[in-house]
Formats: structure tokens, sequence, C-alpha cells
């Protein structure tokens, strides 16, 4: 009963999201403010703003969480109540962060949507990797956020208001501006998953597919993209920041890619590819050109839509086979089962996978050039470093992505002839290598239910990439499909000698998780051990010690009463012998 | 006006006689009734009262604002007592002081319905409930006394029924236990008291009045001396209370060891005493021995909201680990104040109701689940609550994010407001100190986050498979619903609406 | 030949107590014909008459000055050995309400127990001759003697029962105040020596200008005769006879030494030090002072583990001494009797009920009272209000408000490390009284105290509640006693 | 005569007083004891009364009012001790040891 009702509600609101930004398309840019109190000569209190970007990404949520919220309809059907209603919520906090014109309303929406990734993340409670999953995004997006609130101190109160249409960077001095960009910068980290704040996207991946759709691709991780899209000219203001983002960028986008090469769970790959991906927008946006800004929000929006695909067809996946491990999915794929079976699933699956890789005539091979062409002017224009730095990145991520992305179609859909139905590369983490076949006929295509919203976003991953208006700059397009082909031989070659090469390093993801449960974890559990003791056995302790003094002394007193007046008489004339010399003593 | 403020000082106080005077098999079957009665007419009075405070009527510690953040007191009585010491009965509200009342009343209410059903193994209702009234009304003196003395005396008051409630309803499987709690509880308080009596003694001999107002309107001036003596003695007697880092030993014992009922009122209302009494006493009245130990108050904070936090993580009992993260959240209040800055004191009296409402709720769950199963202790009451009781998990959730400072419930502006406070603290003090005071404790919020995840996670999630419902463990009764939901309702709607409170405030 | 002249008024009080005691004893000694029920109830009235005369008279007259035995001198004011001023009003009021109380208390007890009705109640209004003169005394001749006349009849008292136990308790009390009486006489002695007079003040007039040694000489003079005071009042290290000497002695004796006695030797000492002994300043205030730490921490850890009741008040009795000394260190002569009639009031209202449990429970362990909240709830409340009166905390606003006095009076004259010591043993004396409480309150008991107490004990308990509730309520009349 | 012999002298008595009330185990020969002490007051009260040529003869006064003190209290010590004597059969006064709080089972 609850649950359907919040089943009709989070479509509706979905919808309600699609209506409404289609109502503000094109109204002249406002802002309202509600709901003030001052503290002091600062103002707390809340505002909202409409302009086009407002719209596009209000667009683009509902869009997707329409398409979530039908696919979950049936892709889920225990503890529906909760999970739609906490889906729901995280949309309308998503919403709050795109209208917000007040930091602490921003901050609020930020916050709410991590606090609903947890508690999506760990839907399935009762999966240990689930719970550990869910605890880590939460705390490491936490960590960014304080650095996020910081930066809010750090800008609000040395422009004067928390007003982000007030905030005037020519109103703020450099050092100040600086140091505010970059703790914010703080908290898009953590929220993006960009080096090092990485690792949680990875581990967040057991939650329920459409979640990671919705959370994991598309809007959450995205909205650090959105952030700095929106306060674009304070960030460009400050060199240092944009430095450093560039920086971020690059480093985070060839890490991912790399991990993604050698994943061996379709989710796992689909995450490691966002996070290159996002890294790519913000690379176009570390450029502080406006050609930046539009090329990152460009590829925010198509990739919102192949990537939120992508993971909706690993749910089908998950949904009809019960994994999207490789090494499963290869046992159907033995018999070419997979690709027969889920026909639509496969079509669009390959529709995505091509958008990602930026197979010529997809969207994403529009918005990453987009990117390039962006950083290829600002390089060779006004020659900066940046520029360069940010044109070669991108283009050997590119060519990793295609990797990554072939290798993915190849070995799920697709039996390897040199292996003649043998395993291959996979059997050396296969847990039941010896068992014979899982009963394969049972396996069919998923309810259109599903099905539906992989159409409608494939269609979405072809058509996006023609909506902004067709300017190719044939030099780029040339090399980007190039550097494609370059990603692809190399994967099919691989695939057709049925070898699987994978990195011990690519597949540690560097060893960071190690490293950062060395460097935190393990230390902080040691200090709350240190301090528990600490509280029980000194400070405790002298607590204790004073009770037990007092008792002793009681007793002593007791024991001086010995019933004998003559000692009472002596210890008397002792005392005033004593009393005399004390009273002379401290006389003196 | 002050007929109201008369009327639900005396109430209760009348009432918890009138109870006594009861025989006791009548008592017993009425008493939760009739303090649910009595306490909600206390709670309409308060009410009235919030309706017609306008202001805050002194805040000295931004000297220049001295003179205009005058206002007239609300509800005031005034007239002697004790001529020969110079002690008055003076009592006034003002809009610092009211939502504390409201918040006491409120609280008080809640454990009486609540004590409608559910009651403590031991019985003896006429003489708890009783208890909770004249707690309820020395709290509410203590935070509308308008002189030193009153203040004391007020303070004094709840120590006697709280010793009570712990050593006789309290837990009631190690009794030798629950008297040390008690025993530490009230021995520390009481000295720390003491310690403040000194420390007004010497404002007295300073200002010749014990009158909050005229201490308010000339401050006994002067960094060093006797008025630092007495800021130190007073900082330090209060400190027990609130309590900060390392006078807080007697409160894990205590909470742990209360009933239900007494953990909410000791947590919720007792331990804002303390933090009252450094808004309206230590900083107004003796501005500049303030600035002095200021630095030192908030570094104690500061370690404090780690040293809590840490200690939470290592906690195997729930009924502990909420008492050790109201250290934290005191560390919180403590560091505001220090802060000396408007934005720190008004983040401090956000976080004292915040505190009030969310730890009660928090205290309110824990002892469900305690009732439930019959031990407080996390390893034996085992995982996966989502399971066996759904509606009090995802309470119990719900009360964790908003403990846990999430933005958009009532935690989360306390705490900003005094991590803004400490970004720029009053122009007197180390400002570089202070960004350091700051950045711990933004760390220590990761860490609350942190302890609070890891009692969800031991708590609520876990494999329903090896954790069995237990036969007897019903979910959320009727009677828990109607108590906690206005709690819910506060901190909704204080998260999505702080103006609520802080335009009482407004600009000082 | 000089001559001196006499205030009648002035010793009026003193003198109707006299004759009051010796009219008891007549009366006891020749009126063999009626019941010892009747005798007993005559006696009583008359006492209780008596002693409520000097209150009346005393309120009357509480303001005015009236000096008696005093003759001209050539310098300075007339010499007077005992003056009636509103001091002496205020010292001689907590006095005769302590009496009437004992008074009061041992209309309940006397008939069961074996002592003659005639001596009790001699002895305890020649004791109150004693006190009141003591009390007004302003020379050390009137100090020794008033002393003396209420040390002999207490331990006559303390004896009067002729048993085992009462033997040894007033032996000990004997030896011990005999001992104090010689050390202190020895000190007058050389104060005598010293200054040539035995007037207080002129004694103090001609302390000021002496030379280094005779200097040395008066203070330990004045040394010793503190420390008469002090076993007198049974401050530490002069107290190890009391708690022998309370449990020895029948209840209302004890209610006796700890109410009357004590209150004399206080408001002795008191008079030495405000007239002048030990001037603002002097080495002698500073020994008050550290006696009085010595004495409460020392009561107040003793009292910690006590499982008797008697003693656990005695031990109890002795730390309230030691708060009473630290107001009497700074000659805050109005905090000194403030706490002293709220002690006394509080005090004969423990012991009474005290009295009524002991004589159902001759073991007076503390384990009798457990769960009397239940069983017998009134007698239980008075109790514990009592208790938490002489702990000092609320609803015990009596106790509250003077302890409170006396920190004020410490501070002002700049003792700080007295304060420090004087609020650790606010929270020792808590848990003292928190442990008896608890015992009240802790259920379920196995055969609680349960008993119909009988009217008389009603009525003095109740009487003595009534009043710690009065004195809580309006705490300024117990200092209104010494303005 | 100088001051200093009857000074000297009551110092010595007073000595002797306090170390036979501290020693002597015979409540009597405490009581003489006591004696002695006041005695030594009286020596010292005469003493210094002479030597003040005191036209009020104060001390001399005191002495007489002290030798009356010391007889009442022998009286009544001598009636304790009598008593003493007949409960315990004895006039130790450091064996009656009966009020002495006896160590049973903590409460």
């Amino acid at each position: 009963m609850i649950a359907t009702v919040w089943r009709v509600a989070g479509v509706g609101f979905s919808l309600l999201l699609i209506l409404i930004a289609g109502l503000l398309y094109g109204v002249a840019p406002e802002q309202t403010s509600f709901l003030n109190s001052s503290v002091g000569d600062l103002t707390i209190g809340f505002a909202v703003r409409t302009d086009d970007l407002t719209v596009l990404l209000l667009a683009v949520v509902g869009v997707v969480a329409t398409c979530v919220q039908v696919y979950s309809l049936s892709y889920l059907h225990e503890r529906a109540a909760s999970y739609h209603a906490l889906v729901t919520l995280f949309t309308a906090a998503m919403a709050t962060v795109v209208v917000a014109d007040s930091l602490f309303l921003l901050l609020i929406g930020w916050e709410v949507m991590g606090a609903c990734s947890y508690l999506l993340i760990s839907h399935y409670w009762e999966r240990r990797d689930a719970r550990s999953g869910a605890v880590k995004a939460f705390l490491m997006t936490r960590l960014g956020d304080v650095g996020f609130l910081f930066g809010i101190f750090v800008l609000g109160v040395g422009a004067g208001t928390f007003r982000i249409s007030e905030l005037d960077p020519a109103q703020i001095s450099p050092g100040v501006l600086t140091a505010g960009t970059l703790l914010l910068l703080v908290g898009v980290v953590g929220k993006s998953a960009q080096v090092p704040l990485q690792t949680w996207l990875p581990d967040a991946m057991p939650g329920p597919s459409p979640v990671s759709a919705l959370i994991h691709a598309a809007t959450m991780v995205a909205a650090g993209v959105f952030l700095i899209a929106r306060l674009y000219d304070v960030f460009s203001a400050s060199a240092t920041t944009m430095t450093v983002l560039a920086v971020i960028a690059c480093v985070t986008m060839l890490f991912a890619a790399l991990c993604a090469m050698a994943a061996v769970e379709v989710k796992r790959v689909l995450a490691w590819s966002t996070v290159s991906q996002l890294a790519i927008m913000f690379s176009a946006l570390s450029l502080g050109t406006q050609e930046g800004r539009h090329a990152a929000l460009f590829h925010l929006v198509t990739h919102a839509a192949f990537k939120g695909l992508l993971f909706l067809c690993a749910g089908v996946l998950l949904h009809q086979v019960g994994s999207a491990a490789f090494v499963v999915l290869r046992r159907y794929t033995r018999r070419g089962k997979l690709r027969k079976t889920l026909r639509v699933t496969f079509v669009t699956m390959t529709i995505g996978l091509a958008a990602l890789a930026g197979v010529p005539g997809f969207a994403g091979f529009f918005s990453k050039d987009t990117v390039l062409e962006a950083a290829w002017e600002h390089a060779h224009k006004d020659g900066s470093a940046i520029g360069w730095v940010v044109l070669a990145s991108v283009g050997l991520t590119a060519a990793f992505t295609a990797f990554y992305c072939a290798r993915l179609w190849l070995w799920v859909f697709f039996r390897t002839p040199a292996l003649a139905g043998a395993m291959g590369a996979f059997e050396q983490d296969d847990p039941m290598a010896d068992l014979e076949d899982p009963d394969t006929s049972k396996l069919k295509e998923a309810p259109w239910l599903m099905l539906g919203p992989l159409v409608l976003l494939a269609v979405a991953a072809i058509g996006l990439g023609y909506v902004d208006g067709l300017h190719l700059n044939w030099v780029i397009a040339l090399g980007s499909t190039v550097l494609v082909l370059f990603g692809v031989l190399p994967a099919y070659s691989l695939w057709s000698r049925g070898a699987d090469p994978r990195p011990v390093v690519l597949e540690r993801e560097f060893g960071m998780d190690r490293a950062y449960h060395g460097l935190f974890v393990v230390p902080v559990r040691w200090l709350s051990k240190l301090s528990v003791l600490g509280d029980r056995d000194v400070i405790g302790a002298y607590v204790r010690a004073v009770g037990r003094s007092g008792t002793l002394a009681s007793q002593g007193f007791r024991l001086l009463q010995t019933g004998n007046v003559q000692t009472y008489l002596t210890g008397a004339v002792v005392g005033v012998v004593a009393l005399a010399i004390l009273a002379g003593v401290i006389a003196r | 006006m002050n007929a109201i403020l008369l009327g639900i000082l005396a109430l209760p106080l009348l009432a918890a006689l009138a109870l006594w005077a009861l025989p006791i098999a009548l008592g017993d079957r009425l008493a939760a009734l009739y303090g649910a009665v009595v306490s909600g007419l206390v709670l309409v009075g308060s009410v009235l009262l919030w309706q017609r405070t306008e202001g805050w009527f002194a805040y000295s510690g931004v000297q220049q604002r001295l003179g205009d953040s005058m206002r007239p007191l609300a509800a005031v009585t005034d007239g002697p007592w004790i001529p020969p010491l110079g002690v008055r009965f003076h009592i006034g509200v003002d809009s610092i002081s009211v939502p504390l009342i409201v918040l006491t009343a409120l609280l008080t209410f809640l454990c009486c319905i609540y004590s409608l059903k559910i009651t403590p193994r031991i019985g003896r209702m006429r003489s708890l409930i009783a208890l909770l009234l004249v707690i309820e009304a020395g709290v509410i003196g203590a935070f509308s006394a308008m002189d030193l003395v009153l203040f004391f005396v007020c303070f004094e008051i709840v120590l006697i029924p709280m010793w009570l409630i712990i050593d006789i309803w309290g837990d009631d499987h190690d009794r030798a236990g629950r008297k040390r709690a008690a025993t530490t509880f009230v021995l520390m308080t009481v000295f720390g008291s003491a310690l403040m009596l000194l420390g007004f003694l010497l404002v007295y001999r300073q200002a010749g009045t014990f009158d909050l107002v005229q201490l308010t309107n000339s401050p006994v001036l002067g960094g060093h001396g006797v008025p630092l003596a007495a800021a130190l003695l007073i900082a330090v007697g209060l400190a027990v209370k609130v309590p900060l880092w390392p006078l807080h030993i007697w409160l894990p014992d205590a909470h742990a060891k209360a009933p239900t009922v007494g953990s909410v009122i000791l947590a919720g209302v007792l331990l804002k005493l303390g933090t009252y009494g450094l808004i309206r006493i230590l900083v107004p009245v003796l501005p500049d021995a303030t600035v002095t130990i200021a630095p030192y108050l908030a570094g104690f904070s500061t370690v404090a909201i780690i040293a809590g936090s840490l200690a939470c993580l290592g906690q195997t009992d729930v009924k502990r680990l909420i008492a050790y993260s109201s250290v934290g959240h005191m560390g919180f209040i403590g560091l505001g104040i220090a802060s000396l800055s408007e934005a720190g004191m008004q983040g401090a009296l956000f976080a004292n109701i915040a505190h009030g409402i969310i730890t009660g709720l928090l205290f309110f769950l824990a002892g469900a689940i305690k009732d439930r199963h019959d031990t407080s202790d996390l390893r034996t009451i085992g995982r996966a609550l989502y399971a066996r009781l759904p509606r009090i998990g995802a309470l119990l959730t719900f009360a964790c994010l908003a403990s846990l400072g999430l933005p958009g419930l009532a935690g989360f502006w306390g705490e900003m407001l005094i991590l803004l406070g400490a970004y720029n603290p009053a122009d007197s003090l180390p400002r570089a100190t202070y960004l350091v005071f700051m950045v711990i404790a933004g760390l220590g919020t990761v860490l609350t986050a942190a302890y609070f995840l890891r009692l969800i996670r031991n708590l609520c999630q876990g494999d329903p498979a090896d954790n069995p419902a237990s036969a007897f463990a019903v979910d959320l009764s009727r009677i828990e619903l109607i108590t906690w939901s206005p709690l819910v309702v506060l901190t909704v709607l204080l998260g999505v609406w702080p103006g609520l409170l802080l335009a009482q405030w407004g600009n000082l | 030949m000089t001559l001196t002249w006499t205030d009648w008024q002035a010793i009026a009080v003193p003198l109707v107590l006299a004759i009051g005691a010796v009219a008891v004893l007549l009366i006891d000694a020749f009126w063999r014909s009626s019941t010892a029920q009747l005798r007993h109830t005559v006696v009583t009235l008359l006492t209780g008459a008596v002693i409520l005369f000097g209150i009346v008279f005393v309120w009357a007259q509480r303001d005015d000055f009236k000096p008696a035995f005093c003759r001209p001198v050539t310098e300075g004011p007339a010499e007077c050995s005992l003056v009636f001023e509103p001091l002496t009003a205020g010292l001689w009021g907590v006095l005769l309400i302590g009496g009437l109380g004992v008074v009061g208390l041992s209309a309940y007890r006397l008939l069961s127990a074996d002592i003659p009705v005639g001596e009790y109640h001699f002895l305890l209004l020649s004791a109150l001759v004693g006190a009141t003169t003591l009390a007004g005394a302003r020379d050390l001749a009137t100090v020794v003697i008033g002393l003396e006349v209420v040390s002999l009849p207490s331990f006559a008292l303390v004896a009067l029962r002729r048993d085992r136990r009462g033997s040894e308790a007033a032996m000990k009390a004997f030896l011990v105040s005999v001992l104090s009486t010689a050390v202190m006489l020895f000190g007058i002695s050389y104060l005598y020596g010293v200054t040539g007079s035995l007037h207080l003040t002129t004694i103090a007039n001609r302390l000021n200008g002496l030379d280094a040694n005779l200097e040395r000489v008066a203070f330990a003079a004045g040394l010793f005769v503190i420390v008469g005071f002090g076993f007198k009042i049974a401050a530490v290290p002069f107290h190890a006879w009391l708690p022998d000497t309370y449990v020895g002695a029948p209840v209302e004796v004890t209610a006796f030494l700890a109410v009357v006695s004590k209150s004399a030797g206080v408001a002795g000492l008191l008079v030495l030090v405000v007239t002048g002994l030990a001037p603002d300043g002097s080495d002698l205030r500073l020994v008050i002072a550290i006696l009085a730490a010595v004495t409460m921490t020392v009561g107040n850890l003793a009292a910690l583990r006590q499982r008797e009741a008697v003693r656990l008040l005695a031990w109890s009795s002795i730390g309230q001494v030691g708060f009473l000394l630290a107001p009497l260190a700074v000659g805050d002569a109005q905090a000194v009797v403030g706490y002293l009639a709220a002690y006394v009031i509080v005090t004969l209202g423990a012991f009474g009920a005290v009295a009524v449990v002991q004589r159902h429970r001759p073991s007076g362990l503390l384990s009798d009272y457990r769960g009397m909240v239940r069983s017998e709830p009134g007698l239980a409340v008075a109790l514990i209000f009592f208790l938490v009166v002489l702990a000092g905390l609320p609803p015990g606003l009596a106790g509250l408000f003077t302890k409170f006095a006396a920190f004020q009076s410490v501070i002002d004259a700049h003792l700080g490390w007295l304060a420090i010591v004087m609020a650790i043993n606010v929270m020792i004396g808590l848990a003292v009284y928190l442990r008896w409480v608890a015992e009240l309150f802790l259920l379920p008991a196995d055969d609680p105290f349960s008993v119909d107490i009988e009217t008389p004990a009603v009525v003095m308990v109740s009487l003595f509640t009534a009043a710690a509730v009065v004195v809580s309520v309006l705490p300024s009349t117990l200092f209104a006693l010494a303005t | 005569m100088p001051l200093v012999l009857p000074l000297l002298l009551a110092v010595v008595l007073f000595c002797l007083g306090v170390y036979g009330v501290l020693a002597r185990r015979n409540a009597v020969t405490i009581l003489m004891s006591l004696e002695l002490m006041l005695n030594a007051v009286n020596l010292n009260l005469v003493a210094f009364d002479a030597w003040h040529l005191d036209g009020l003869a104060t001390g001399q006064t005191l002495a007489v009012f002290v030798i009356t003190l010391a007889a009442a209290e022998i009286g009544l010590g001598l009636a304790i001790v009598l008593l003493l004597f007949r409960g315990h059969g004895h006039v130790d006064a450091d064996a009656a040891r009966d009020l002495v709080e006896h160590e049973e089972s903590p409460t």
C-alpha cells in the first residue's frame, strides 16, 4: 500500500520536474530569497534562482529520474516503499541544489543527497559489501563537505553574503578567493569522487543498479561539475584553483581509465569510467574559458544519458542473470546465449558503450570533441600549458576508454573462437569453475517496463549529440577517431586471442584503498581505544582514587577511636603542640 | 505575565507535594496522568511566555554593543529575599531563556506521557513523577533566575531528585553500578556548584550585588586578579555540569544507568544549565576575564569534541555511546561560547535546543531498544534491527543523521554557526588559534558521522538470518509514536526553518 | 574602695533559670505523694515555663544594652563582667530554644528510662544557667565559672542512668573536659600575668601595646584558652571523646550535649574572639581557621563510613562545628549565630527522630531505617529534611544559606584556602548524609521500621520540622537573630 | 623573690600533672594529677597578682574560685569513678572500652 503510494509519488515527482523545466525554459533569470534571519552582520537564509543552467540540470535530473523510477517499478520489489521514498527525496535534494541561490540551501541539498546515497547504497543492508560501501561513501563525501562548509565560510564572510548571485569575485580579495574556492574544491572532489577521494564510488556499486544510474552516474556525482559551472566566474578568477583543478582532473581521468581497464565486473568498469568521464568535464572546466564551461556541461548531459543507460543495462544483466561479474556472464555467453536472448539490452548497451567510447556519430563523440576543441582553442590560441595538458590527457583517456568499452562489449556478449568455449581469461577468479554451466534456458528478456527507459535513453545517447548543432572541427574529429581505433584494436586482438592481461597494480587500483585503511582507519581505531582506556584508567582512576582515599581515611579515623581515653588525651596534647608550631610557622 | 512565570514555577512544586500526599495505591495509578496534566499546563504557560518576550536582554560579549543591546526583561518579579545577605528574589525571562524553558516543559511533558504506558520495572511511579516535576520547577527557576544566588539555589534543587531517580529507578541489573553512578554525579556536581558559589561571592565582593541585571549593565571589568579567579571558579563549576572534558567522567555512567526518562531529562535539560550559565553569567558579568580564559575554554571544548567522538567509536553499549555523543556536542557548544562572537553565541544557543530535542529522541529510542532486549549492550542485542523493529530502526537512523549534523535537520545549524563563530571570533581573541580549533572541530564532525554510522551498521543493519527476531520484540507502540513525533517534527522544522529561533535572538 | 553596680535585668534570665532549677529539685524531692506520672508532667511543665520565660524576656529586650557587675576605671569605659546586648540576646535565644527542645525531647522517653526526673531537669536548668552566663560573660573569671557550670551538670547527666556505658561515657567526657579546663586556666593565668586584668576589653587594649616577648607569651596563653574551648566544642584534635560519650549517653542527653553544651562552647569562643582576645589579623584567628579546616575535614571523613545513627550524628556534628568555626575565625557573629540556630533546630529534630527509632530498635544501626519512606512516611520525610538541611542542599534552604553566609564571611576575609576546603567538605558532607537518605529510600526492605509513634514524639518532631521549614522558607529570620 | 621561681615551679607542677593524666592508669591518680595542674594555675595567679601589686587582687580572687572549682570537680569526679567501679569492677581509665565501635559485618 505505502509502497504503491511512494511509487506513484516518485514517478509523479520526477515528471513534475520535467514539467517545471519545460515551464522555466526561456524565462528571464531571477532570484528570490526567503526565511532570512540575520546573525550579527551576516544573513543566514535561503534563496532560489532560475536560469539556463537551472533549466538544463532540472531537465536532465527529471528525465533520468523518471527513467529510473519507472525502471525500478519492476526492477525492485523488496523494501520498495523506503526505496522509492529515498529516491524521490534524493531527486528533490538534487533539484534543491540546482535551483539554490543561497550557499546554505545548496549545502542542504548537497548533503541530503549524500545521506540518500548512503541509505540507498545500503539498501541491501544484509550484504556486508553494501554496508561497508555505504559507510565509506558517506564518510568520504562528508570529509569533503567539511572543506566545502569552510569554503562557504571563507567566501561568504569575505564577500559579506551567502547569496551565489551576489558573490562578485571583484569584491573579494584574491587570497580569500583562492582559499575559498580551493576549500569548495575539496567538497567537489569528495562529491565527484576525484583523486584523492575517488575510492568510494567503485565500492558504492553494491547498491541497486538504478540507484547507481541515477546517483552515481547521472546526477549526484555530476553535482560537482554543476557547482563549478554555477560559480564559474568565482572559480575562474583564481588561477591557482584552476590549475589545481586541472591537475586533479588529468590525474583522475587517466587513473580511473586505467582502473577500468582491469576491472572484471561490469558495474565496476562503469563506475571507474564515470570517475574518468567526470574528470574530463572538470578538465574542460579547468580551462577557465566559456567554451570549456559549455563543453563540460554538454558532456555532462550526454554522459548522464549514456552512462545512465549503461547502468540500467547492467541492472538488466543483474536482474536477469543474477550477476554482472564477467566470469558469470561468460558462462551464458559461451553459448552466445546472452546476446540472443537479451536482444534489446544488447542493442541499447552497444549504443551506450559506443557513445561512451566516442564512436563517431554517437553523443559521446560530439561532447568529447567539444572538450578537445575547447582545450585546443585554449592551448594554441592563448598558448596555456593547461590547455596542452588537458588536450593530451583527454586524448589519451579517449583511447583508454575505447579500450575498456571494447573489452567489456566483446567479453560479455561474444564467445571467443580462440578459446573454443572455454572460460578463458577469467578462470582463475572463477569460484565455480568446475561446476557445469547454469541452466541457460530460464534466461529471458527483461519486462518492457525496464526496457522502455533503456530505449528512451539509447535514443538520447545518440540524439543528444546533434541538439547542440553540428559544428565539427574535422582535424580534432579525425584525431579522436584515430585514438578510438588505437583503443579498440588492441582490445579486439587480445579478445580474439582469448587473453586478458590485468597488471596486478591495476587490479589493486594502485593500492590506494589499502593505503587509506592503513593511514586513517587503523589509527582512528587505535585512538578510540586509547580514549576509552584513558577515560576509564586515567580520568576515571583519579575519581575512583578520590573516593577510595576518602573511604580509607574514614577507616583510619575509626581505628584511631581506640576507646582508651588516655590515647585521646595524648593525641589532644600532641595536637596542642602541633597547632602552636603550625601557627608560629604560618605567622612568620 | 509574571503571574504566568510564577505559575509555571510554583505549579510543579505544589503538584509534586500534592502527589506525595496521595495514598500510594491511588497515587501510583494516577501519577503519570496527573503529571501529564500538570506538565502540560506548564508547557502551555511557557509557550504563552514565548509570545511575549522580545529580544535578548543582555549580551556584553562585544562591549560596544552593550548600550543598544539592552532590552527589558519580560515577566519580571523582583523582591527582597534575604536582606542580610543581599539576596533578592528576582526572576524574569528573555528570548534566550524562554526557548530553554519551553524545551524543559516539553521534555517533561513527553516524559510524563511516555510514563502513562511505559514504566520502570520497580514501579513507584508516584515518586518518579513527583521528582520529575520538582526537577522541572528547579530547571525553569534556574533559567529564569536573575539573581546569582537564586540561580545557584535552583541549580542545586535538581541534584537530589536526579540522584534519587538514578539510584532508585536506574538500571536494575547492577545495583552497585547505578548507586556509584548516581553518587559520582551528585558529588561532582555539588563540588562544581560550590566552586561556582565561591566565584559568585568573589563577584559580590567586587560588585556588591548579586543582581544579574545590574551586573550585566555594569560588569566586573579587569582581566586578571580577583575577576579572573571568579571567572575561573564559575567556569570550572559550570564546566562540571556541561560537562567539559576532562570533567565529563560522571556523565556516561549517569546516563547509562539512569532510567529512560531520567536520561532524557538529564541529557535534554540538565546539561543545558551549564551552558546557559556560561552564556548568562560568565560572559556578560566578567567580560574581560572571560576573554582571558576563552581560548582555554575553547581548547578544552575542542578536545571534548574529539575525545568524545573517539570514545563513542569504542563503545559497545548503546546508552553509553549516546551519552558520550553528548560530550562531543556539548564540546561544540562550549567552543561556540568561547568564540565570544555573535555567530558562536547564537550557534551555542541553537545547539542547546537542538541537542535537547535530538538527544532526547535518541535516549527515548535507546530506552525502547533496551526495554525490548533487557540490555543495552550492542553485542547482546544483536544486529539487523531493520528486520526486527523496522520502524524503531528507521527512527534511530533518522535521529542519528540529525545528531551528526545533517543539513536540513536541527543539528546542523548550531554546529554550523559555532564553526562560523570560530572562523571569526571576537576581535580580542587570537584568531589563528580559533582557526585551528575550527578545523579540528570540523574533523570532529566527520568522526561524529563515523560513530553514528557505526552504530547504525552494528545495530540496525546486518543479516537477519543470524539475528532472529526475539519473541516479545514488538515494533513502535502507539504511546511511543505519540511521544516521539513532536521531537521528530521539531527536528525537521528547526532544520528547514532556523529563523524560527534565530529571529528570537536577532541582531544582538 | 570602689563601688560596683548592676542592671538586674541583665542577669534576670540566669537568675530565673537558677531559681527554677532549685524549685524543680525541691518539688521532686518533697512532693512524694503524687504519682510519678503527675510529678513528671509538673516538673516538665515548670522547666518549660522557666525557659519559655527566658525566651520571651530575651525577645522583649532583644535590642537594648544592659550591663551588670560593672565598675568604673580610670581610663576608658566601665568594666562589666556580664553584658546583655543584641549579640548576647541572639546567643541566649539559641541556647534557650535548644534547652526547650531538649526538655520536649525528654518529655517523650524519661518515664520508661530509669532516669530520675527531678535531677534531670535540675541539671538541665543549671547547665542552661552556665550557658547563658558564659554567653554574656565579659571577663575571664566569669567565662571560667560559666563554662564549669555548663560542664559539670552535663557529666552528671551523662552518668545519670547509672549504668556501665553511662559511667564510662561520663568518665571520658569528664577527664577530657577537666583537662581542658586546666589548660584553659593555665592560659588564663598567663594572660592575667601579661596584661594584669581579666576583663576582655581591657585585655584587648593592653595586648596591643606589648613588647615582642610578652606578645609571644600572650599568643601561647590565648592558644591555651582556645584549646580549652576546643575540647568543649570537640574541635579536632580534641574531639576523640565525643563519639564514645554520645553513644554511651541516653539519646536525649546526647541531644543536650550536641545542642546546649556545644552551643555554649561556641558562644563562649565567639565572645572571646569578637571582644578582642583575637583581634582582626591576629595569629589566633589563623589558629581558629586551621582548627576549622581540620575539624570539618576529619569530622566529615570519619562520618563517611559510620554504621550507627548516633555515631554518624556525632561525627557529623564535629563536621558542623568545623563549619561554625570558619565564620568564627573571621569574627562574623551574624553568620555564626545564624548557623548555630539552624544547627540547633535541625540537630534536635534529627535526634528526636533517632530517639523514636532507637526506642524500638536499640541496635541503632543505619540499616534499621531501611524503607522507612514507605513504612513510616511522616517520620522519614522529617528525618530526610533534617539531613538535607545539615547537608545544606535544597530543600533545606536553612542549611544552604547558613553555609552560604559562612562562605561569604570567609571570602570577604580573603581566606581563599579555607573557602576551598569548605567547598570540598560540602561535597564530603553530602556524601555522608546521602548514605542515610539512601537507606531510607531503599525498597523493598525486609521488616521495615513501623510502629505507632507516641503522641509526644509526634508533636515534638513535627514542631522541629515546622521550625526547620519556617527558617528554610524565611532564612532571613536566622540572620535577624544577631544584628 | 624573683617572679621566675614560682612560675618555674608552676610549669613543673603543670607538666607533672599532664604526665600523670596521660601516663597513670588509675582514675583516682589521674584526678590527683588534675589537682596538681589546677594548683599550678593557682600558683601562677597568686604570683602574678603579687607581681602586679593588683589593687583588686584579681588573681587571688580567681585563685579562690579555682580552688572551689577544683573541689566541685573532684566531688563529681569521684562520684563518676565510683560509678565506674560499680560498673566495671575496676578504676582503670584505659580499660573502660565498651563504647568502642565494634567491627561487625558492614551493612
